[in-house]
């Protein structure tokens, strides 16, 4: 689709508001006509921001975005701060704005906490996108999902099922205990899994029994990741499952229970973490599966569609958008993530990755990140 | 050991200025000169602590690089310095052993020995920072005696030592000399010239102006050769007459501290009052816990009829008090702020300086007082006290303590290591004190001093009053004898 | 007797005394702590803590102040980390992470001691640098697949259940704190933290004793940073963030002062030691994670503040002990 | 061993403000002419807002810092007032300037009791400040649980009065951050170099005997100077809150390290005795221009940024240090000399 000649010829001007910033809002010009396959994208500059640089899953993505954006001839500009904090975002995204970006594609730290920044990107004209981790609906055009929180949730309640019944135990009758382990309480989307998750669990396994309601942090530190993860075997040597939605606690966890002499058939410990990461821990025995979606695809589709607005293309809920290399996807409503949120018109909707993954011994030698 | 020729100059200014002097061995140099002439400077750059511009040291025959005092040590210079360099954390025997190349049982056991037969009593256990400047002295003392140093600088070692520990000193140094070690000794005391030295040679403005043999030269002379040459000595104009029926500004009442018990004593209005006594008296005890420092034990203090006893510092000056204290460098100086910084921080609290904005006029023709009055040699009142002279940075200090305007005033060793000239100055300075009706607790181990300026001497003898001399009386003689507890008891009936 | 006397009276001995309340009380509140396998976990987990901690303690003895030991230890990590992934000689590996500690070292010291830089600055601008050139040198990714055989060395254990990597930390430290207080070189470092200037005058050369302390501490964070690699097993490219402030506050808890020239090697472990179990004696401690920072913080602050206090009532009460000995005891010398 | 001092301190210091001011006009010189979007004033004064809460605290970090302490709870301190604004204002239902009181009042307490244990128990400020910032961070954290909205997410939906106070603009143009600033370095400049208050910092900074012997509450001022960075630390952690418009009690924490480079390359002293508040205002808006003008004129990755401004540190100190050298000195001294004579052959 994308692969249309046009891209040689000037566009109206109407519809490419980077070059024009003056005249605000043109990226979501009615009259702006998009032929059947959209403007190119080609030659857009996109500014990718993670929450944080330096974590595997963001840096799994930028290389995902740059590795598609080679092929679609797209600049994808990595920019963020090593610390996930939103003020810093925030000069992230305003500096993006004064270089002159064509577009944004953000997995925001806090919502409210963009929400002026990314309204001043989309007046200079950026067109703004997100991924990973949602702005307000309003602040931004298209959101590329990996799913709801519950929906991730339920993913991470239902890893650690199939962890307990692979070792013979009967998650919906047998007395059950567990605790999360994560990196923060204030970190957004961990938290709104953990929150969704333990509302399936109160909910479908009553038999269950959180030994910690509060959680145990690490803080996204390896060293104390091991230190709290001996620390909870020791407490609870007993425990059965221990759920680790953070890329840096699920590892430290496994090489706890690894030095404390667990394996996935006396503990079951599952979470989300990138392959690469964990393939080890798994060949030898220490977990059964652990989850994640494809980063690097949903980075791309991020970038893709955040090039794709800006080009001056006009989406609405139901189209779909064919995206090279990767397929077609379709432009749902806002709703279809975050219950009550109402959706505009046009530019305005949200694309769902087209699947999480969870990793096994058979499967996880097919990935690479 | 010979220095050719040696020139230095701290940034502009130029503090040596073509140096050159013998030292044979078995010889005691003394080197005289006023503060600020260089010795100090001199002596460091000989060591190697600093290094000099041009010229050159040789020792035993061979050049000294410049710079490396590892490489002084190892041709056997050893320098005492003149303000204590120990290490405060370390214990006395620490502080004396450290970097020998013997080994420690050996060095201790030397290190007892001579402590026995130089006559100190040191706990060798003690930590450095506990010691009083004088025991400091004692401990860089025994470290240079200990170094068997082929050349020893002595910089002023005995500014904060008494009669006694002195003498004993000087006996050392005669050993020393007999030994055939060569001795740099720098004093601002012209007895001791004669008493141990066999050269002597006067150093004013970073020039050697004059030098010979001992024998040459009269005590007249080497005055002559210090004083610059527009200043001739001033007598000290007569004593004051002080009103003894007046009611006492101060009055201890059986005062007891830490240090000291038991004291009674009253000063009056326009009275200089000297206290004996020799270091370890626990006269600087009784001063710091009047000035509200140390917490009281029994007994009153009364500034003007009005109790003060027990009080906060700041109330305590606030009261009329103030407390010049016997050590600048810790306690009185901030060297890093300019000279009105310094003069005014202590009326920061007086609404003349302002209530909230600081008064800088008020600061300027404050510290212009006193920088005229006490004749303080400064390029501006901007300079840092840091930069100033001993005696200078002494004049600093005690104008601050006036700047007040106290009822009485204590000096702790208020000339400790500054040059006759400056010392005449604050002489000067004290006696118009005493005229204009502000009274003095003058807390002195120098005799002489006490003699000069006191209309009144009171003496301490470990912690207690032990005898009280006026008019006449108030000789050395009797002053040492009593502040060594000597006749303790019969001037004790007498007071 | 007069050793175990003088053994209680070492600054050292409260830390450890703090140490051993925090587990007495962790005990109390949850019983199922007081097993030798947790005080084992304890000490094993704090190892790369006590490694920085004395180097940090060395750049604290003397004066100064080392704040890139974080991004040391994590730019070292980061390199041999990546060389055993890429099947380098392991020797070869650990050699490389040495130097790139001793080059450090010698940036440090060199800025500090010889060119007169206040050291916290200096330390602080070395840390951005390094921080951001493990960025680069990773691209930002985590290095990960180190040989299994690496790894699973963190978890041999030797005396009872403590580790190979806390049995030799152990016994460096034991052998640095000896060095330090019974050699006459070893007494250097306190020498020149003490006062410089003096330092000079007796014939330590301040500036190399400086240097030589930053080499030390910043080849102990490598060292960390190796052991670090094989404790984990992976590389983040957050990896020592903010672990220069830990070894800061180990040392003070250890008795070490800031100001220099008090405090010994032996204090620092234990104060790492502390600092590391923290966050291992909340999880029994049971209170809800919400409490942890504040705990923490507490606990940091209260050790110190009740250190502080003690110390000072302790030195005002040794010297009114002396004056007042000096005047009841009338037949004294006069210089006491 | 030591060089020698400066004829005064205050020229020094004028010294090096007007450096660090040749420095500032240099950033601007070399980015305006590598990319001139970085000249457009609307954008160049609306960076303020991403530094503001490092220019706001430094300047009075720098206060902490001249009495010989150090304050790394500050950071803490913003997230403690971000979230106590959003609870008291949320949950508590009062008013949002009363919870700004509120908030203020806390932070100064916070500071109080750090500053009390400096300046009362002898205890060193640097473990002091980390406890505090571990503790007041976790204070912050449980004053989050106590509002209906979990912990993770901000407090948003502030008033349109609160959030008017970042959005106001005088003239159109200079946002109010920036004036917020300039009131805040007057403020700073006024106490340290003009009143009797700021000259009993440096006096208690310089020599803390001495100044006790010149019956100056030492103690009090100590502990005053903490008192003053918390409620700094707090007014950024207002302008933040609504600017941002969201309350979370992890906002200021990852601002220490840049306060104290602030301070520092502005001429503080570590040691104590001697710093500026100008100083310290431009250091830190170096940094902040450096920041927004490495990204935009350079295309440094944020990420990045670590390097160029250790670098620039790094660089800055070691200059001065350099040329402060006897060696250098001398160096200069021949080579003007040579210069000299050299002019004079040429004749
Ligand atoms: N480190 C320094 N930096 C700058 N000037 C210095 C330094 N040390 C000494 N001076 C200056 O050098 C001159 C000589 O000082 P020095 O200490 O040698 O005098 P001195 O003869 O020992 O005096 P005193 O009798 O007071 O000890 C003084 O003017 C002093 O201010
Ligand atoms: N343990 C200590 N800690 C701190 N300061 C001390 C200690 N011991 C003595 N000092 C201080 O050392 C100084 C001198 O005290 P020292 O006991 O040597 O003599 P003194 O009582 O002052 O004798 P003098 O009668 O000569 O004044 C005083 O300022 C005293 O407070
Ligand atoms: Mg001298
Ligand atoms: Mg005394």
């Amino acid at each position: 689709g994308g692969s249309s000649a046009s891209s040689s010829a000037p566009a109206p001007a109407s519809s490419t508001p980077a070059a024009a910033p003056s005249s605000s809002a043109a990226a979501s010009a009615p009259e702006a006509e998009a032929p059947a396959g959209g403007n190119s994208v080609e030659g857009k500059t996109v500014v990718f921001i993670p929450k944080l640089t330096g974590n595997a899953f963001f840096e799994a993505a930028n290389d995902g975005a740059q590795k598609y954006a080679a092929e679609w001839g797209i600049t994808v500009d990595y920019q963020g701060s090593p610390n996930a904090a939103v003020a810093d975002q925030v000069q992230v995204i305003n500096t993006a704005v004064a270089s002159g970006a064509d577009a944004i594609c953000i997995s925001t730290v806090d919502a409210a906490g963009v929400a002026d920044a990314l309204k001043a990107a989309t007046d200079a004209g950026v067109a703004v996108a997100t991924w990973d981790s949602d702005a307000q609906p309003s602040d931004r055009t298209l959101m590329v999902s990996q799913g709801t929180p519950e929906v991730l949730g339920r993913m991470l309640v239902d890893m650690a099922c199939a962890g307990l019944e692979q070792r013979g135990k009967d998650p919906k009758s047998d007395e059950i205990t567990y605790c999360w382990h994560y990196s923060q309480a204030t970190v957004t989307d961990q938290n709104s899994w953990q929150v969704a998750g333990e509302a399936i669990i109160k909910a479908e396994y009553p038999n269950w029994t959180n030994v910690a309601p509060d959680n145990y942090y690490s803080e996204q530190d390896a060293e104390k990741a091991i230190t709290i993860g001996e620390a909870v075997l020791s407490a609870h040597p007993e425990i059965d499952v221990i759920i680790c939605n953070d890329s840096t606690a699920l590892p430290g966890q496994l090489q706890a229970a690894e030095n404390k002499g667990y394996n996935q058939e006396n503990i079951t410990i599952t979470g989300f973490a990138s392959p690469n990461a964990i393939k080890e821990y798994c060949s030898n025995g220490t977990l059964y599966n652990w989850g994640l979606w494809d980063c690097a695809v949903q980075g791309g589709m991020g970038c893709y569609l955040a090039a794709y607005m800006a080009a001056g293309n006009t989406v609405k809920v139901g189209d779909v958008i064919s995206i090279p290399g990767i397929g077609d996807c379709e432009v749902l409503a806002n709703d279809s993530i975050a219950e009550g949120a109402s959706t505009a018109d046009s530019n305005n909707g949200v694309v769902l990755l087209p699947e999480t993954s969870v990793y096994t011994a058979e499967n996880m030698n097919d990935y690479n990140f | 050991m010979s220095v050719r020729n040696i020139y230095k100059s701290f940034a502009h200014n130029a503090v040596l200025r073509g140096i050159s002097m013998d030292l044979g061995s078995g010889e005691v140099l003394a080197l005289i000169g006023g503060n600020g002439a260089g010795k100090s400077t001199l002596m460091k750059i000989i060591m190697g602590i600093y290094s000099h511009d041009s010229g050159e040291i040789v020792v035993n025959g061979r050049e000294m690089t410049v710079g490396k005092p590892a490489e002084a040590l190892a041709n056997g210079v050893y320098m005492v310095p003149q303000e204590p360099l120990l290490f405060p954390n370390m214990t006395v025997e620490e502080n004396i052993l450290i970097g020998f190349d013997r080994p420690q049982r050996e060095l201790h056991k030397e290190l007892v020995e001579t402590m026995e037969s130089i006559g100190w009593h040191l706990d060798l256990g003690r930590r450095a920072n506990t010691l009083s400047i004088a025991e400091q002295q004692l401990v860089e003392l025994l470290r240079g005696v200990l170094r068997h140093a082929q050349v020893l600088i002595l910089d002023e070692p005995t500014s904060a030592l008494t009669f006694k520990e002195v003498e004993s000193l000087f006996r050392c140094v005669e050993d020393l000399k007999s030994k055939g070690i060569g001795i740099i000794y720098i004093t601002h005391r012209l007895n001791e010239v004669f008493e141990i030295a066999t050269t002597v040679a006067i150093m004013r403005d970073g020039i050697v102006t004059l030098s010979g043999p001992v024998s040459n030269f009269t005590k007249d002379d080497l005055v002559k050769g210090l004083l610059p040459l527009d200043m001739t000595a001033q007598k000290l104009s007569g004593t004051s007459s002080v009103d003894y029926s007046k009611p006492p500004v101060l009055e201890l009442e059986r005062f007891s501290g830490y240090g000291f018990t038991d004291i009674s004593l009253k000063v009056y209005p326009g009275e200089i009052l000297g206290v004996a006594g020799v270091v370890g008296a626990g006269r600087t005890e009784m001063a710091m816990t009047i000035f509200g420092k140390d917490k009281v034990l029994g007994g009153r203090v009364l500034l003007d009829g009005k109790e003060i006893t027990g009080m906060k510092t700041r109330d305590v000056m606030k009261a009329g008090l103030n407390y010049v204290s016997e050590d600048r460098h810790s306690d009185g100086l901030f060297k890093i702020s300019s000279v009105a910084e310094n003069t005014t921080s202590a009326i920061l609290g007086e609404a003349r300086m302002g209530r909230f904005f600081l008064n800088r006029k008020e600061e300027r023709r404050v510290t212009q007082q006193y920088v005229d009055d006490f004749r303080i040699k400064v390029t501006g009142q901007d300079q840092l006290t840091g930069s100033l002279s001993g005696g200078n940075q002494q004049k600093v200090v005690i104008g601050r303590s006036l700047s007040s305007n106290p009822k009485l005033v204590i000096l702790d060793e208020p000339t400790r290591g500054i040059d006759a000239a400056a010392r005449a100055d604050v002489y000067n300075i004290i006696q118009q004190l005493g005229k204009k009706g502000v009274s003095i607790l003058l807390i002195s181990s120098d005799m002489e001093e006490i003699m000069e300026l006191s209309d009144r001497a009171v003496t301490i003898y470990q912690g207690r009053l032990n005898g009280e001399f006026t008019g006449d009386e108030v000789t050395q003689d009797n002053l040492t004898s009593a502040s060594f507890g000597l006749s303790g008891k019969e001037k004790e009936a007498k007071a | 007797m007069n050793l175990v006397k003088k053994a209680l009276k070492a600054r050292e001995a409260t830390s450890l005394l703090f140490l051993v309340a925090l587990f007495v009380i962790v005990s109390l509140i949850n019983p199922s702590f007081a097993s030798s396998e947790n005080i084992a976990a304890v000490f094993n987990s704090s190892v790369v803590y006590i490694l920085i901690a004395v180097g940090m303690a060395f750049a604290i003895i003397v004066g100064e102040i080392d704040v890139s030991v974080g991004s040391c230890l994590g730019f070292v990590a980061t390199v041999v980390g990546s060389m055993l992934r890429d099947g380098h000689n392991w020797l070869l590996a650990f050699v490389v992470g040495i130097l790139i500690g001793i080059v450090i070292g010698f940036i440090n010291g060199w800025g500090v001691a010889v060119m007169g830089v206040p050291s916290l600055i200096f330390t602080l601008g070395v840390n951005g640098v390094l921080r951001g050139a493990m960025y680069i040198y990773s691209g930002g990714a985590w290095v990960e697949n180190l040989p299994k055989a690496f790894k699973d060395f963190s978890s041999a254990t030797l005396l009872g259940k403590l580790t190979v990597y806390c049995c030799c930390a152990f016994l460096l430290v034991i052998a640095i704190h000896l060095l330090l207080t019974r050699t006459r070189k070893g007494r250097y470092f306190t020498a020149v933290g003490d006062n410089a200037g003096g330092a000079m005058l007796v014939g330590i050369s301040p500036v190399r004793t400086k240097v030589t302390a930053y080499v030390i501490c910043s080849v102990m964070a490598a060292i960390a940073g190796i052991i670090f690699c094989s404790r984990i097993g992976f590389v983040t490219s957050t990896s020592g963030n903010g672990y220069e402030m830990k070894a800061v506050a180990a040392c003070v808890l250890g008795g070490i002062s800031l100001t220099g020239g008090v405090g010994s090697v032996l204090g620092a472990a234990i104060g790492a030691v502390i600092m590391s179990s923290i966050s291992y004696l909340l999880v029994f401690m049971g209170f809800s994670s919400n409490y942890d920072n504040a705990i923490t913080g507490v606990i940091l602050i209260s050790i110190v503040v009740f250190d502080a206090v003690i110390q000072y009532r302790a030195s005002v009460r040794s010297r009114h002990e002396r004056l007042a000995a000096r005047t009841g005891n009338a037949e004294g010398g006069a210089v006491r | 061993m030591k060089n020698g001092f400066p004829k005064s301190i205050k020229s020094a210091m004028h010294n090096w403000n007007a450096f660090l001011l040749l420095f500032l006009i240099l950033e601007f010189v070399i980015f305006g002419t590598a990319n001139a979007k970085f000249l457009r004033i609307p954008l160049l004064l609306s960076s303020v807002n991403d530094f503001i809460a490092i220019c706001l605290i430094s300047l009075f970090v720098t206060f902490v810092m001249i009495t010989g302490g150090i304050d790394i709870q500050a950071g803490a301190i913003v997230g403690l007032t971000s979230i106590t604004i959003g609870v008291a204002w949320q949950d508590f239902g009062l008013n949002i300037w009363a919870a700004v009181v509120v908030a203020v009042l806390l932070a100064a307490l916070c500071g109080a009791l750090s500053g009390f244990f400096i300046a009362y128990c002898r205890v060193q400020a640097m473990v002091v400040t980390l406890g505090g910032s571990f503790l007041y961070a976790g204070v912050a954290l449980l004053i989050s649980t106590l509002s209906s909205t979990e912990s993770y997410q901000g407090i948003s939906g502030f008033p349109d009065s609160f959030k008017a106070l970042t959005k106001f603009k005088l003239f159109g143009v200079i946002p109010s951050q920036l004036l917020i600033f300039a009131a805040m370095t007057l403020i700073a400049y006024l106490l340290l170099h003009r009143s009797k208050y700021g000259r009993k910092i440096f006096l208690v900074g310089v020599n803390q005997n001495a100044a006790e012997f010149s019956g100056i509450n030492t103690r009090l001022v100590i502990l005053s100077t903490y008192v003053l960075s918390a409620v700094s630390a707090a007014v950024a952690g207002i302008v933040l809150t609504s600017y941002l418009g969201t309350a979370k009690s992890d906002l200021g924490s990852t601002l220490t390290m840049n306060i104290i480079t602030a301070c520092v390359l502005g001429g503080t002293l570590s040691t104590g005795g001697k710093g500026s508040a100008v100083g310290t205002a431009l250091a830190a808006l170096i940094i902040g221009i450096l920041r927004f003008g490495l990204p935009l004129c350079f295309g440094v990755g944020t990420q990045y940024l670590d390097i160029p401004i250790g670098v620039l540190l790094i660089v800055v100190v070691v200059a001065r240090a350099m040329v402060q050298q006897p060696w250098a000195v001398r160096l200069f001294g021949n080579l003007k000399r040579n210069l000299q004579g050299a002019g004079k052959q040429a004749d």
